[in-house]
């Protein structure tokens, strides 16, 4: 009702309408925003660079963007502050929302034998080949020889099966799809890169106040808690807002939601993404996440 | 060689009907010359064209050398009275007057030679490297009767020709069609406005009626068979039978 | 129309034919009939009525503004002289930018808004519209031109009575090639920036795995194409009905 | 009485002065506007992000590859624009059994339509150029049928009658009658290769300009994406003057005629 | 009224340079009726663009009412040899006609009476409705003399204006234009190959030759003003301009 609506703050944040942004909508549905008197509204965003310029131009207030893309943004000198974790890795083997996937009879059996060979990612010179690399190095192999080759995550596994290349890296639902197809895990690089990697964030930027910031954080963080431990509710919510069938959606492997941003993971990547070249110079990742 | 019979044709588009030919029958035989004259709008060019097998006809029949006409005839040439559009603007007029003879597959020395001569023939060879654009209306339209002549056909048939010449060129080219004819025996169904031209060429003058069209006389022209621009219209019979095809004109204008 | 319905059933029966006969795995391409009982059963969802509703407003909008701003300058560069030769440089240089790399500015301007899908839908078909005026006016004869000059027709007469109906079958093909580009880029802005609309929904389907769903999307937007070309056939066959091509149509 | 050559030289430098005065105009529009935002950078910073990014190996490994694709998909949709526009334009029959399956592909979005491409002819060069194609294809093929169609009837007639058919007929009347439209096609095309360029090189790449464009964009190297988009619009140039080249021979007649008014 | 003064046109186009007009230098009075013979391609099309303003002279001048001409002057009509491009097809022989007076803001009734009246006099009542593309060549020559004859001119140009039409029909619109020329003063200059008609209409002959063009002879008609078909012909002193001009034509020809 209009006089509700009243007294709270109209806020928009672009968030990608995938699996790691359920705790948002899942929060959302709870009121956890209604009690910060923040009048949430979700726009559909496609990728971290959209959210990024989104969030900048000040559509946004509030907005969700991967690891890389907000450390690229930050050393590119954009405003942008983490106010809330947004997704992490679960750091099990065999167990994550993400994974580097080759066919059943491809000779490749483990990490190591990816070096040198052409794998897909959903974007070049960011989180994924940069977990990608350390998982091969991980393993054993030298990951300098890796063609990577930009491929949206749900094309990758048409292109896997066609050989047109010899591994993909995807996320859910694609990972148990493609699994469930047959193709075989040889890497689960979120898990690799760091213990409890954080993969992505909601963040914000100078011209948000710190009162709603402030708000806005501890409903996130609400939401968060509950999404990691109502896994239920989680796999119920994803039939709203995304268009995954509840076969897979039964199926699927859950990320981790901690409530706190993983900042040793997050130098981690930082360092990784230095040395691999996809970012230029030391970002200070306490400036990113304070 | 032309045998039409009680050929009609109706134009019907949304909001109008004109009946441009009601039955027309005649017939012209091979090597014949036969003139088509009457008031403007009355239904030549429409004539024409159903017997070049180029419109479809409402009714009756066409017929070239016994076989019934579905569309254009071999071996037939037309000169039609929009001379400007018959021609191909991003063609030379050598190129223009050239094309019919490749798809005939005439050799190449031939082909040169028929080209050079009509457009020599017809006043023009000197412009044989213009486009058709570049030329005065005269001069386009006597590319497209070189077309025509260059093409050696069986069947020639021309809807006002020399509309756009001068006196003394019609004359020439007028000498020029007669030879032609009487040469190679060329079948001619020629359309004209001009009375006397009609007489000095024609063996027959067609008289068509204003619109709905018949034929209002079939005429027999007695004149010699050697024609020549000076003798033959100073006969006092051409005279009789210029004043004759004048006055049915006249009164097919009247009857409308 | 007969013919039209033949030619569609070519096509879904091709479409029907290739994943069953495995040429391609049909997991990525769907036959077609399960298409279209996807489709069938998304069109029962009043949200994709809406997403429709919302592309289709973006998209006429868009159309409306780019078609009318484009014959006003084309006619207007085709017909002052001189005007052709200064603008033409800077049309050759803006025309071949895409629109989705004007998405940063477009948002920046307008948000993840109406006004955004507009710049975009606007910017893409302008283009198109404008070449085919430009050409369409250069098509005037030079004799019709010559009788309108020599009646002292004034230049809005020549070119309500004579630029305008000579263009006009060019300006035709341009509505019909902006029509398929708007809608395409309305859907593509969605696609990109998240305004709600069909390409969102496409883009859900996508990022969620549900291939047979965004094919039926697809089949959608493909046929909301061909009602467009539809309806300007129809506006073509009132407005050409003099036209030589249009002539013959209506005669046979 | 001024020389000849003073002629000369005046007529060249208004050539000149009528080339460059609104695009100069735009730059100073630009210079006055630029800078003010993180994502409108001013012409100054352009011009030294051009010269830094574009004056490099990138113009032989990222540019180069984009524009032999470019080309070949341009040439391939010209070929098959034609090819398919000539008869459908000449036959009602089949105009009327296709027109609305093209327009259902006309209606795809190419960006929808790359992951079918990808199931079809891969994610490499072929792609690519088939993506190209699929948005180059439809300007060519409507203004084709739309030439054909509007083909002179008394030029037809007298082809008719001059037994002028088959090959002959499609090479010096229906091609050269509808020329002018296609050519307006082709044009059209060149630019919208330019755009679908871009496009391919978004799906399956890790090169060429157009994906060295998105990726600065990702990346937030603002002034480095204008360069990129600057180099597009300089591309465009270039081959449309090209192109204006191959008009003016091809259309002589067309202009000459007074048919059209140049 | 025209004052053309050593005017000389040159087509010059890549590989090709025609000299059409050599140095023609005439005039023509106020309420003057002029008419221009001369061998097919000799330049009187391109005379008659040049007066009108159609075309850039390529030197001389020309002057309309003592002003000279850099474009189309107002109050002039002209008749164009391609009359059919010059009728704008997605109109009907109506609004053809119409066109141009709604631009000289004539009043709607004055304006219907106009153009009933000059449709009516080119035989063309029953086809207002009608497009030109459904007309015959002579029924749209005439519906371009009908626009020209309506919009009520100071000063009117014609190319050949009655080339499509039968005998008749001509005659008819020959005293149509002279009595227009006499009623309202019209300032004409008429180019036509006939002859006959040239001498029958102008109140002098321009005879041209052949290219490169100048005025054979500037030749003065000198027969009562009040002409009729049939007694001004039949007059002696008619036939002998008649036979000048001819001679004059022929030596034209002959002169290239
Ligand atoms: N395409 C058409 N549609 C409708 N009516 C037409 C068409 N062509 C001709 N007509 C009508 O048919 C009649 C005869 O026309 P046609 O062109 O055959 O006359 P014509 O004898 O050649 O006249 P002209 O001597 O003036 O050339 C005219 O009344 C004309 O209006
Ligand atoms: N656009 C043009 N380009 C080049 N040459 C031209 C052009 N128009 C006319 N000419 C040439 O100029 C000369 C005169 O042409 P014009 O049309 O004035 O002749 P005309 O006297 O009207 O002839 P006709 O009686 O045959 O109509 C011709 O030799 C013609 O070839
Ligand atoms: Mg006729
Ligand atoms: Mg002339």
């Amino acid at each position: 009702a209009p006089e509700q609506a009243q007294g709270k703050t109209k806020v928009n944040a672009g968030v990608i309408a995938i699996l790691d942004t359920a705790p948002i909508h899942l929060g959302k549905a709870k009121g956890f925003f209604d009690e910060q008197n923040i009048d949430l509204t979700i726009t559909p965003v496609q990728g971290g660079a959209a959210s990024v310029s989104g969030a900048v131009s000040g559509q946004f207030q509030f907005a969700f963007a991967n690891t890389t893309s907000l450390l690229t943004a930050k050393q590119q000198g954009l405003d942008v502050k983490v106010v809330a974790n947004g997704v992490s890795s679960t750091g099990e083997q065999g167990k994550d929302f993400s994974a580097v996937l080759v066919k059943p009879d491809s000779p490749i059996r483990t990490a190591a034998d990816l070096a040198g060979k052409k794998i897909s990612v959903n974007q070049l010179k960011n989180i994924g080949d940069t977990t990608v690399r350390a998982s091969v190095r991980k393993a054993g192999g030298d990951p300098g020889g890796i063609e990577f080759i930009e491929l949206a995550f749900p094309d990758a596994p048409a292109a896997l099966q066609s050989g047109r290349v010899d591994a993909i890296w995807v996320v859910e639902p694609f990972v148990s799809q493609a699994l469930g197809q047959g193709a075989r895990a040889v890497a689960w690089n979120f898990a690799d890169a760091a213990p409890d990697l954080t993969v992505a964030m909601y963040f914000t930027t100078g011209r948000t106040d710190a009162d709603l910031t402030r708000r806005f954080t501890a409903a996130m963080r609400k939401s968060l808690e509950y999404a990691d431990t109502h896994p239920d509710e989680v796999r119920e919510i994803l039939t709203t807002y995304t268009k995954i069938t509840p076969e897979v959606i039964a199926k699927m492997y859950l990320p981790k939601w901690p409530v706190e941003v993983n900042r040793a993971s997050v130098q981690t990547v930082a360092d990784l993404a230095l040395a691999d070249g996809v970012l230029s110079e030391k970002v200070d990742v306490s400036a990113l996440v304070p | 060689m032309l045998e039409i019979s009680s050929l009609t044709k109706v134009y019907a588009s949304p909001g109008r009907r004109v009946e441009a030919l009601r039955s027309i029958t005649f017939s012209v035989g091979a090597g014949e010359m036969v003139c088509v004259v009457g008031p403007s709008g009355c239904g030549k060019t429409t004539l024409l064209r159903c017997v070049a097998g180029l419109l479809p006809v409402s009714g009756g029949e066409v017929r070239v050398a016994g076989v019934p006409v579905t569309g254009p005839p071999p071996r037939m040439a037309v000169v039609f009275q929009e001379y400007g559009r018959s021609l191909f603007p991003w063609m030379t007029v050598w190129q223009n007057v050239e094309l019919p003879l490749k798809e005939k597959r005439v050799p190449a020395a031939r082909r040169r030679e028929l080209v050079t001569d009509s457009l020599r023939a017809v006043g023009l060879g000197d412009v044989a490297d213009a486009h058709p654009w570049q030329l005065s209306g005269g001069m386009q339209q006597r590319v497209a009767i070189a077309r025509a002549v260059a093409y050696e056909p069986q069947v020639m048939l021309m809807d006002e020709p020399f509309a756009a010449v001068d006196a003394q060129t019609r004359a020439d080219l007028e000498d020029l069609i007669l030879r032609l004819w009487r040469d190679l025996g060329v079948t001619t169904l020629f359309v004209t406005h001009d009375i006397d031209e009609a007489v000095y060429l024609g063996q027959r003058v067609l008289v068509l009626s204003s619109s709905p069209t018949v034929i209002m006389e079939d005429l027999k022209i007695d004149l010699p068979p050697d024609r020549d621009q000076l003798t033959t219209r100073s006969l006092p019979r051409f005279g009789e039978l210029r004043g004759h095809v004048y006055r049915q004109i006249q009164q097919a204008r009247g009857s409308r | 129309m007969g013919y039209g319905l033949a030619g569609l059933g070519g096509l879904l029966a091709l479409l029907e034919a290739v994943p069953r006969l495995g040429l391609v795995d049909a997991r990525f391409l769907p036959p077609a009939s399960e298409i279209l009982a996807t489709l069938a059963t998304q069109l029962a969802t009043p949200a994709l009525w809406v997403a429709l509703g919302e592309t289709m407003r973006g998209w006429a909008l868009g159309l409306a503004i780019a078609f009318c701003a484009a014959v006003v300058a084309g006619v207007v560069i085709g017909i002052v002289p001189g005007l052709r030769a200064v603008t033409n440089s800077t049309v050759e240089f803006l025309r071949p930018i895409p629109s989705v790399a004007l998405v940063p500015l477009a948002t920046l301007l307008f948000g993840p808004s109406l006004g955004s899908t507009l710049m975009l839908v606007v910017y893409a078909s302008f283009w198109q519209v404008l070449i085919q005026v430009l050409y369409g006016v250069a098509a005037v004869d030079q004799v019709a031109f010559d009788t309108a000059r020599s009646y002292g027709l004034s230049a809005w007469s020549r070119v309500r009575h004579l630029v305008w109906p000579t263009a006009l079958p060019y300006v035709m093909t341009g509505l019909r090639l902006a029509a398929a580009v708007a809608f395409i880029l309305a859907v593509t802005a969605e696609l990109v920036i998240g305004s709600p609309g069909l390409g969102a929904e496409i883009q859900v389907a996508q990022s969620g795995g549900a291939v047979p769903v965004v094919y039926a999307l697809i089949v959608l937007a493909g046929l909301v194409g061909i009602g467009v070309n539809a309806a300007v056939r129809l506006l073509e066959r009132r407005v050409l009905a003099w036209h030589p091509a249009v002539r013959s149509e209506v005669a046979a | 009485m001024r020389s000849v050559g003073a002629v000369a030289s005046e007529v060249a430098g208004l050539r000149v002065v009528r080339l460059v005065a609104l695009p100069a105009l735009l730059v100073v529009v630009w210079w006055a506007v630029g800078g003010s935002t993180f994502y409108l950078p001013g012409p100054v910073e352009v011009g030294r992000a051009f010269a830094e990014t574009w004056f490099s190996e990138r113009l032989v490994d990222d540019v180069l590859p984009s524009l032999g694709r470019l080309l070949a998909g341009y040439a391939v949709a010209g070929v098959l624009g034609v090819g398919l526009g000539v008869p459908i334009g000449l036959s009602r029959r089949l105009r009327a059994t296709l027109e609305p399956v093209l327009e259902f592909f006309r209606a795809i979005p190419p960006p929808v339509l790359v992951p079918l491409i990808m199931l079809l002819a891969g994610i490499d060069t072929p792609m690519k150029v088939l993506v190209i194609v699929s948005g180059c294809v439809w300007p060519i093929l409507l203004n084709t049928v739309e030439g054909v169609r509007a083909l002179d009837e008394v030029l037809a007639d007298t082809c008719r009658m001059y037994g002028v058919r088959g090959a002959s007929r499609l090479r010096r009347f229906v091609l050269r009658g509808a020329s002018p439209q296609i050519m307006t096609g082709l044009r059209q095309a060149l630019s919208i290769g330019i755009i679908l360029m871009v496009i391919s090189e978004m799906f399956a790449s890790s090169s060429g300009l157009g994906f060295t464009i998105v990726l600065f964009q990702r990346q937030f190297q603002i002034a480095e994406m204008w360069s990129g988009i600057l180099l597009l619009g300089l591309l465009g140039l270039a081959l449309s003057a090209l192109f204006r080249r191959l008009e003016r021979w091809v259309l002589s007649w067309y202009y000459g005629s007074g048919a059209a008014r140049a």
